[in-house]
């Protein structure tokens, strides 16, 4: 594309007042050779936006610079379609609510910024999308029970080809053996018919291709593309998948453990599920009965989480009894009962219902006759309590998620770990061994754990973030959780599958850069198989041939460019986003002579949450540090050590990498972005030790969107530092 | 031929999310938002539990998503009015309230410098006050102006209108009506705090010192009315000892029958909040059920073993004001001891749970409510959806998953509308 | 406006202020009460414990099947009285069961009630069917600078809770007060129980309930207490002196009736605003506004 | 509560009776939150905060709970009840609880003699007159009572002196034959509901 570039100066909300914009337009038309450039006091409103559709239409512009507001605001304003590039400078919320006006130094930033602008339009290209060929849409789900039912059945009366699989000879799952279940809508007090048999026919109803006693030994390629092998009956069948819904639920936590409750000494001593089948047999002939709470769930020793629905189902099982015979004696010991939300009805119902509910500790079930006696520490009666003549106890004993049971994933060969054994390295997700997707991804089998074996979302906001494009898990697999939770958590992630399939098939990005049609492009030539790219990607994207060539599979590809910043050859680039591009940016920074004393500090931001609390000390009009000039990134994961060369190079005295929480309770929406930036620069402290560059020139800090107080203190505490550290060395030697 | 748009009413966290979803689908979306910004309660949270991360950080992503995507059209200031039709073809108007400040606005605060008159601040609970012209907070989206017409002192004073360089003040705006024609409705209007005035037992509104949860939320914002310093509202003085009373109004049936099912974790990350500011303060939490469901159990680990809270078996029964003092005194009966414990603190913190709107204000449509009036989803009129805490009371990330659910539901209708 | 009228045992004899004044207020507010024909005792709270809850309600049930045939809205003076009649009623209205079980036994007397009517207090008609308004323009001598600890007690406003007013802390019958230019006063135990009955078996009970509200009041500066319920005028009022022996404490705080105070700032006769059956003098407080022997 | 250490036992004979009572069955929804033991206004000299009570009833305590003075105690303030988050009517229970206690011979408090003497009054006349009830009580209460009514006599004597203690009861009810008989029926009834 022919770019004919115009640059768009708004010099309204004090920006004209403040900076000189004739200087601003100079920059543009003299050292950049815009075609272009002009000014409007009003840019945002109809004539400014007038001007610039004019100049589109008419003078064939086809690349824009708008230098004004944050691109925080406006987005819709300053859109002029998919084949026009824009490009915002931010002058008013990063340079003039921000810095003095009238002021050199602030004149010098606005400057720089528009010369940031104009190179980085100059290094981009309106993306292509990836298309796939045979592409295809078709959703399957894994897991037959009642999350996977609900996900089957709701993916295909949203009209998408849908397919199942279940190991079993029988749909129906956990569910699918309970004699009643939890009610799932108000007034939430009665028991329902098990809705599974209904389930299974709609299903076929729906016409979802099902396959049963089926399990898949092979899942390859990606979003649109998922080839899967299917073994049944002896034999395999291939299903080419756009998506996928990972339902295939938990286990119940092997009451053997529990031997401190009486489980496998005390005959009568049994499992909630044990309990729902000899009640669905029709067998449950007992007068007293007693639930146990918290068998295993919420113990240090066994499962440290809440296993959620436990709660609910006890009391579901305590009104069986009662059902069966009002006047049997049913009684539940529990920690705190959590029958959240409108589940209060139901406590309340079984409450009704004679069942008597004890808060207190079990601490001894013995048995005589045959018949069970349980000790308790009885919290609200203040004292130690007893209870005897029970038919049955019944352990609550929680769940575990079946993505648990398997072997962990070994870490990297052994040498190779030995070789770097002085660079400190990224540890991945862990993944285990569980034998439901069988994933040809190079990275490992199956969706990364986050906790307890749950390959759970980390995000509030994003329950399906998946780390595994186009694989979304669903119910108690995912995390713990009750039936209502699991039958939403099945249509939220058939949602997600769907939209998967589409955007791949727009060639689109799926959340968080939902749209965008970029995607890494690779000059393998010139590739040294180092790995960096296929260990580091979040996603699991890129695989690997025998000569440890990347392979990738842009439909699993989230945007981010972890592997753009991770290649030291710099052969990952996008159509607007690229190495070359941010560190002609870098160059494009005028920095001054020493003997000027006006250092320059250059700040990498994170453009999820440090660019918006770069603005939002702007809109606080908090004043920082006018030496800083700031490059959004797409997340620190795409810094490539190449621009702290370019930066030191040319002179700047520090660089500040602006990055999202990392840790355990992580904030970077591609995981281990921050992380991966903050490890390779460790890497080159050393080089720049040898280079006579103090090393403390180069830091990076985490930043989150409400830290915007901190930003002038954390600036002009680095500025001061480096003013110590006195000037870059290199400066003048450019 | 039915239409495949969809109106999303609420632009909370569940509406948003909704929208979203289903925009990236493909589909065309109407957000129907009642306040003058989009985000509804989470804008107003400081911290999600179990990470305390800021929760514009997720809006953020949100509003870029809305920001990058064409499908969706957003009317702030609005209600609907009224629905007629069936699933794949209802028929919408929409009021929209007057905003008086036009889309010219720039957000420069040239106005809010002008206004002489001012409000209370509903964003911030009526703990600190804005012009009438203001900036309903600093990540509002869209980053407009808004005039509150109850403070502005109208056309005769005009201060606003003769600074703004944009022509963007219009005191003379009028509401409007615009129709839409949509194939599917997801109603996410969300839910109001507990009016804890009704819960006279525990002195709100005559104790300055008790607030609400909401409001301990703002009071540690640092885009809140204190600048994120937990202190005691009647002198602004630190704190040394804090209660939490859980359940206030919920899990009762003269007030919210339901539980809210967040109430006990928002507590325990209040609890956080106050530890990182107060390493010394006195922690008190008056519980029935502690409910931290699923790995939320972790987080109720973690606060216990770092925050060095006392939890105290027994819902609060009463508070009282130390007129002098203005210390409070929190009776309860701690069940574990067998006692009716006493106690002094200098703030009390009431967990006041979920109304949802729906109690309040109905759909204008023919729908079914539970006995505390949430929504009950697509019970008597197909097509009409519920999401997020307007049907249950949820967490956020629950709402989430619901709203994302809901949104395939509502995309059903609409493929159901052309069959 | 025409009601139909349940004064209640204790207007016969403890409370006669009560009817009084009661009787004297309507009359000059244009309300109209019907004494029911014939009435009996509701059985208080008391008599539930000895027999019953049904019992007790079908008696009280007896009283509204009298007054049925006329559809008028039950008012009545008393607050205990109120509370029996008032769940009696709800349950006649909402408990099929227990309606169909009453009536056979009302039957015996030839009596059935159906629940069509609307059990009141005073208090509430005073304020919600007459008005703040109403009653302000009726006033003749305004209460002006009277401090008055408006005491609601606890049945007023708990037998139906948020019915009327908060349950615990009431603000209505201040606003009445307000009305006849007094002032009310800070008043935190304005909802707290005054000992009720426990005036004969448990004396100790009320003294220290008593004691509690005098000082809660005396903290207020209120120079005398208002109460709408019998029991509770009763109390703090006659025991108002032991509450002194025993505690070494000087409290001189008259205990009028609501519509004592009514009856003086409209400047009704002496008869009307009975104060001679107040035990605690309440003339010296009152004389500026005219209250009169 | 006990102080043993051997562990008390539940037996549930006991609670399915009081569940059996007229509002006997509200027990069983209690989930021990304990506000009623915070809302009472005599909850110092209470032996057991109706909390506490329930949870002896679950227990089987039947001795503890008949014997205990928190029923008579309760002066019908429903401040309990207008709170209990769980909606249980406790002055309603504890009408129930009384009546059982009665019936049970547990009667030994002297509210239960005020109690008795007020239905005398009530079921004999139609209406009650305090001179007539105060007279009843002091008869079941026997002399000691009556020097204990002696120190309050100056309050008698002030409510005399103010007109408030009419020495002769006011009118029986006319229709007294039929009160009579819708309370026989009443009772009949109830016997038969409680079976």
């Amino acid at each position: 594309m022919e770019k004919k570039i115009a640059v768009y100066i708004c010099t309204g909300c004090g920006i004209g007042d403040a900076l000189d914009v004739d200087a601003l337009s100079n920059v543009a038309l003299k050292e950049y050779k815009a075609d272009i450039c002009k000014t409007d006091a009003f840019l945002c409103g109809k004539d400014g936006v007038a001007v610039i559709k004019n100049d589109i239409e008419n003078e064939g512009v086809n690349t824009v610079v708008v230098a004004g507001c944050s691109s925080r605001v406006n987005a819709d304003v300053f859109n002029f379609g998919p084949n026009v590039i824009v490009e915002r400078a931010n002058l008013r919320e990063q340079v003039i609510w921000c810095h003095p006006a009238d002021d050199e130094d602030t004149q010098m930033l606005a400057e720089d910024y528009i010369r940031m602008a104009l190179v980085k339009q100059k290094n981009m290209n309106l993306p292509e999308p990836y298309q796939v060929e045979n592409l295809s849409k078709t959703i399957m789900v894994v897991g037959g029970g009642f999350t996977g039912l609900t996900a089957a059945l709701e993916s295909a009366k949203a009209g998408y080809r849908t397919v199942l699989v279940e190991k079993e000879d029988k749909l129906g799952g956990y569910v699918g053996k309970m004699y009643k279940q939890v009610p799932l809508k108000p007034p939430f007090t009665d028991l329902e018919e098990n809705c599974i048999p209904g389930l299974v026919k709609a299903v076929e109803e729906a016409g979802v291709k099902v396959y049963t006693s089926a399990t898949i030994a092979k899942t390859a390629g990606g979003p649109g593309m998922f080839d899967v092998t299917i073994n049944q009956n002896g034999g395999t069948v291939e299903e080419r998948v756009g998506a996928i819904v990972l339902a295939t639920g938990a286990r119940p936590y092997d009451a053997s453990k529990l031997a401190h409750l009486g489980f496998g000494q005390y005959e009568n001593v049994i499992t909630q599920s044990a309990f729902e089948e000899m009640v669905a047999a029709g067998n449950m002939e007992a007068g007293k009965v007693a639930f146990i709470q918290c068998a295993g769930s919420r113990d240090q020793e066994h499962l440290p989480y809440c296993s959620a629905a436990c709660c609910v189902e006890s009391i579901k099982q305590a009104l069986y009894v009662k059902e069966k015979n009002p006047e049997a004696n049913v009684y539940v010991y529990y920690k705190d009962i959590r029958s959240n939300g409108q589940y209060e009805h139901f406590y309340k119902k079984a409450q009704q219902a004679g069942v008597i509910f004890i808060k207190g500790d079990v601490t001894a079930i013995t048995e005589s006759d045959g018949q069970l006696a349980i000790e308790a520490d009885d919290k609200t009666m203040g004292t130690t309590s007893e209870a005897d003549e029970f038919d049955l106890v019944v352990l609550a004993n929680g769940m575990v998620p079946t993505a648990a049971f398997g072997e962990m994933i070994e870490e990297e060969a052994e040498e190779e770990a030995a070789a770097a054994a002085d660079e400190p390295k990224v540890v991945g997700p862990t993944i285990i061994k569980s034998n439901m997707l069988n994933l040809e991804y190079r990275q490992g089998p199956e969706l990364p754990e986050l906790k307890y074996g749950f390959p759970d979302s980390h995000y509030i906001c994003f329950p399906y973030e998946t780390r595994r494009t186009g694989i979304y898990a669903a119910g108690v697999v995912r995390a713990p959780m009750d039936m209502l939770s699991a039958m939403e958590d099945a249509a939220g992630a058939a949602l997600k599958a769907v939209q998967c399939v589409e955007a791949t098939a727009k060639g689109e990005a799926v959340h968080p850069r939902s749209g965008d049609m970029s995607f890494p492009e690779f000059n393998m030539n010139r590739c040294t198989q180092c790995k960096r790219c296929t260990e580091e990607c979040p996603f699991g994207a890129i695989n690997e041939d025998e000569k440890a060539n990347p392979l990738p599979n842009p439909t699993r590809c989230r945007r981010c460019g972890t592997c753009m910043g991770a290649c030291p050859e710099r052969i990952i680039s996008f159509k607007n986003y690229s190495v070359p591009m941010i560190g002609n940016m870098v160059k494009a920074i005028e920095v001054p002579e020493e003997l000027d004393e006006k250092p320059r500090i250059l700040v990498f931001a994170c453009e999820n949450d440090a660019m918006p609390a770069l603005d939002m000390a702007g809109i606080n009009r908090l004043q920082y540090n006018p030496w800083v000039r700031i490059i959004p990134v797409r997340c620190l994961g795409s810094l490539n050590l190449v621009w702290i060369n370019d930066a030191m190079a040319k002179g700047f005295d520090g660089v500040l990498l602006m990055g999202c929480k990392h840790g355990d309770d992580y904030q970077c929406h591609f995981m281990k972005g921050s992380e991966l930036a903050e490890i390779r620069l460790s890497k080159i402290s050393e080089t720049l030790n040898r280079l006579g560059l103090e090393s403390e020139r180069v830091r990076a800090t985490t930043v989150n969107i409400m830290d915007y107080d901190k930003i002038p203190a954390m600036l002009d505490e680095f500025a001061e530092e480096l003013e110590e550290l006195g000037p870059n060395p290199m400066k003048d030697f450019q | 031929m039915a239409n495949k748009s969809i109106l999303v009413v609420g632009g909370g966290i569940s509406g948003l999310t909704a929208a979203l979803e289903a925009a990236e689908v493909g589909h065309e979306v109407y957000i129907v938002e009642k306040n003058p910004y989009l985000g509804g309660k989470v804008t107003q949270i400081n911290q999600y539990f179990p990470k305390l991360c800021p929760p514009n950080c997720g809006l953020e992503i949100n509003f870029q998503r809305i920001r990058k995507n064409p499908r969706i059209n957003f009317f702030t200031m609005a209600e609907v009015e009224s629905i007629s039709g069936q699933e794949g073809n209802f028929d919408v108007t929409v009021k929209l309230n007057p905003r008086f400040v036009n889309e010219n606005c720039t957000g420069c605060g040239k106005c809010t410098e002008a206004c002489p008159a001012e409000r209370a601040n509903a964003f911030n609970y009526g703990l600190d006050k804005t012009k009438a012209v203001y900036l309903p907070h600093e990540f509002a989206f869209p980053m407009k102006y808004v005039i509150d017409a109850r403070a502005c002192k109208g056309a005769e004073c005009g201060k606003c209108a003769q600074v703004c360089e944009y022509n963007a003040i219009d005191l003379n705006m009028e509401p409007k009506t615009i129709n839409l024609n949509v194939g599917a409705i997801v109603w996410a209007t969300g839910w109001d705090p507990y009016d804890a005035n009704k819960l006279s037992y525990y002195g709100f509104g005559r104790y300055d010192n008790v607030i609400t949860n909401v409001m301990m939320e703002r009071m540690a914002a640092l885009n809140g009315p204190t600048k994120g310093k937990i202190v005691r509202p009647t002198d602004g003085k630190e704190i040394k000892s804090v209660a939490f009373i859980q359940c206030a109004g919920s899990r009762d049936e003269n007030h919210l029958k339901a539980c809210s099912s967040v109430c006990c974790l928002a507590s325990l990350k209040h609890a956080t909040y106050v530890r990182e500011q107060y390493p010394d303060a006195e922690i008190c939490i008056y519980y029935i059920d502690i409910r931290a469901r699923g790995k939320y159990e972790d987080f109720f680990t973690k606060v216990q073993e770092e925050a060095n809270i006392t939890l105290i078996k027994g819902k609060a029964g009463e508070v009282k004001e130390d007129p002098s003092t203005k210390k409070l005194v929190v009776i309860a009966e701690d069940q574990v001891a067998q006692e009716v414990v006493e106690k002094k603190f200098d703030l009390v913190v009431l967990a006041t749970g979920m109304a949802p709107t729906t109690a309040a204000a109905k759909v204008p449509a023919e729908m079914a409510y539970d006995e505390d009036g949430f929504l009950v989803s697509g019970a008597n009129t197909p097509g009409i959806y519920a999401a997020g805490c307007v049907k249950n009371p949820l967490d956020v990330a629950s709402a989430v998953r619901d709203a994302t659910a809901t949104a395939l539901k509502a995309i059903q209708s609409t493929v159901r509308g052309q069959q | 406006m025409k009601y139909s009228f349940y004064p209640g045992c204790s207007m016969e004899a403890t409370a006669q202020a009560n009817l009084k004044s009661i009787e004297a207020v309507a009359s000059a507010l244009d309300i109209q009460l019907e004494e029911i024909p014939d009435w009996n005792c509701c059985g208080a709270t008391v008599v539930s414990g000895v027999v019953g809850d049904f019992i007790q309600q079908v008696m009280t049930g007896r009283n509204l099947a009298i007054a049925e045939p006329k559809g008028q809205d039950v008012v009545v003076g008393c607050s205990s009285c109120y509370l029996s009649l008032a769940v009696t009623n709800k349950r006649f209205k909402e408990d099929e069961h227990f309606r169909a079980l009453a009536n056979q036994a009302l039957a015996e007397g030839g009596l059935k009630y159906d629940g069509t009517l609307r059990v009141r207090q005073f208090l509430e008609v005073v304020i919600n069917d007459v008005g703040f308004d109403k009653v302000a323009r009726r006033v003749k001598r305004p209460l002006k600078g009277l401090k008055v600890a408006g005491y609601v007690g606890c049945q007023t406003v708990r037998a139906i809770p948020y019915e009327f007013d908060d349950p615990e802390y009431p603000v209505l019958m201040d606003r009445l007060m307000e009305a006849l230019g007094a002032t009310a006063t800070e008043f935190p135990m304005k909802a707290r129980c005054c000992g009720s009955s426990q005036t004969i078996p448990a004396t100790d009970i009320v003294i220290d309930c008593a004691r509690k509200i005098f000082d809660s009041a005396a903290a207020g500066g209120a120079q005398v207490i208002v109460t709408p319920c019998p029991m509770c005028q009763l109390n703090l009022d006659a025991y108002q002196q032991r509450v002194n022996q025993l505690h070494g404490t000087s409290f001189n705080m008259p205990v009028l009736f609501f519509t004592q105070l009514m009856a003086i700032a409209f400047d009704l006769a002496p008869d009307a605003q009975a104060l001679k059956y107040n035990i605690v003098s309440p003339y010296e407080a009152l004389a500026t506004y005219g209250a009169s022997k | 509560m006990e102080q043993n250490n051997k562990p008390v036992k539940y037996d549930l004979t006991f609670a399915r009776e009081i569940y059996s009572l007229e509002n006997g069955s509200y027990i069983k929804q209690c989930m021990q939150c304990g506000m009623c033991a915070i809302s009472c206004a005599t909850r110092e000299i209470m032996d057991y905060s109706p909390r506490q009570l329930f949870n002896l009833i679950k227990l089987g305590k039947k001795d503890e709970v008949l014997q205990a003075n928190t029923m008579w105690h309760c002066t019908s303030c429903c401040t309990c009840k207008a709170r209990c988050p769980r909606g249980v009517p406790l002055v309603d229970v504890m009408h129930d609880l009384k009546k059982y206690a009665i019936e049970n011979g547990y009667a030994d408090y002297p509210q239960a003699a005020f109690y008795k003497a007020f239905w005398s009054e009530v079921a004999g006349r139609g209406k009650v007159f305090e001179g007539g009830v105060t007279g009843r009580y002091y008869l079941i209460r026997g002399l000691d009572e009556v020097k204990k009514a002696m120190d309050m006599k100056d309050v008698g004597i002030n409510m005399l002196k103010h007109g408030r203690l009419p020495l002769l009861p006011p009118k029986k009810v006319k229709g007294m034959g039929n009160l009579k008989k819708i309370i026989r029926k009443a009772q009949e009834l109830q016997r038969k509901e409680a079976r």
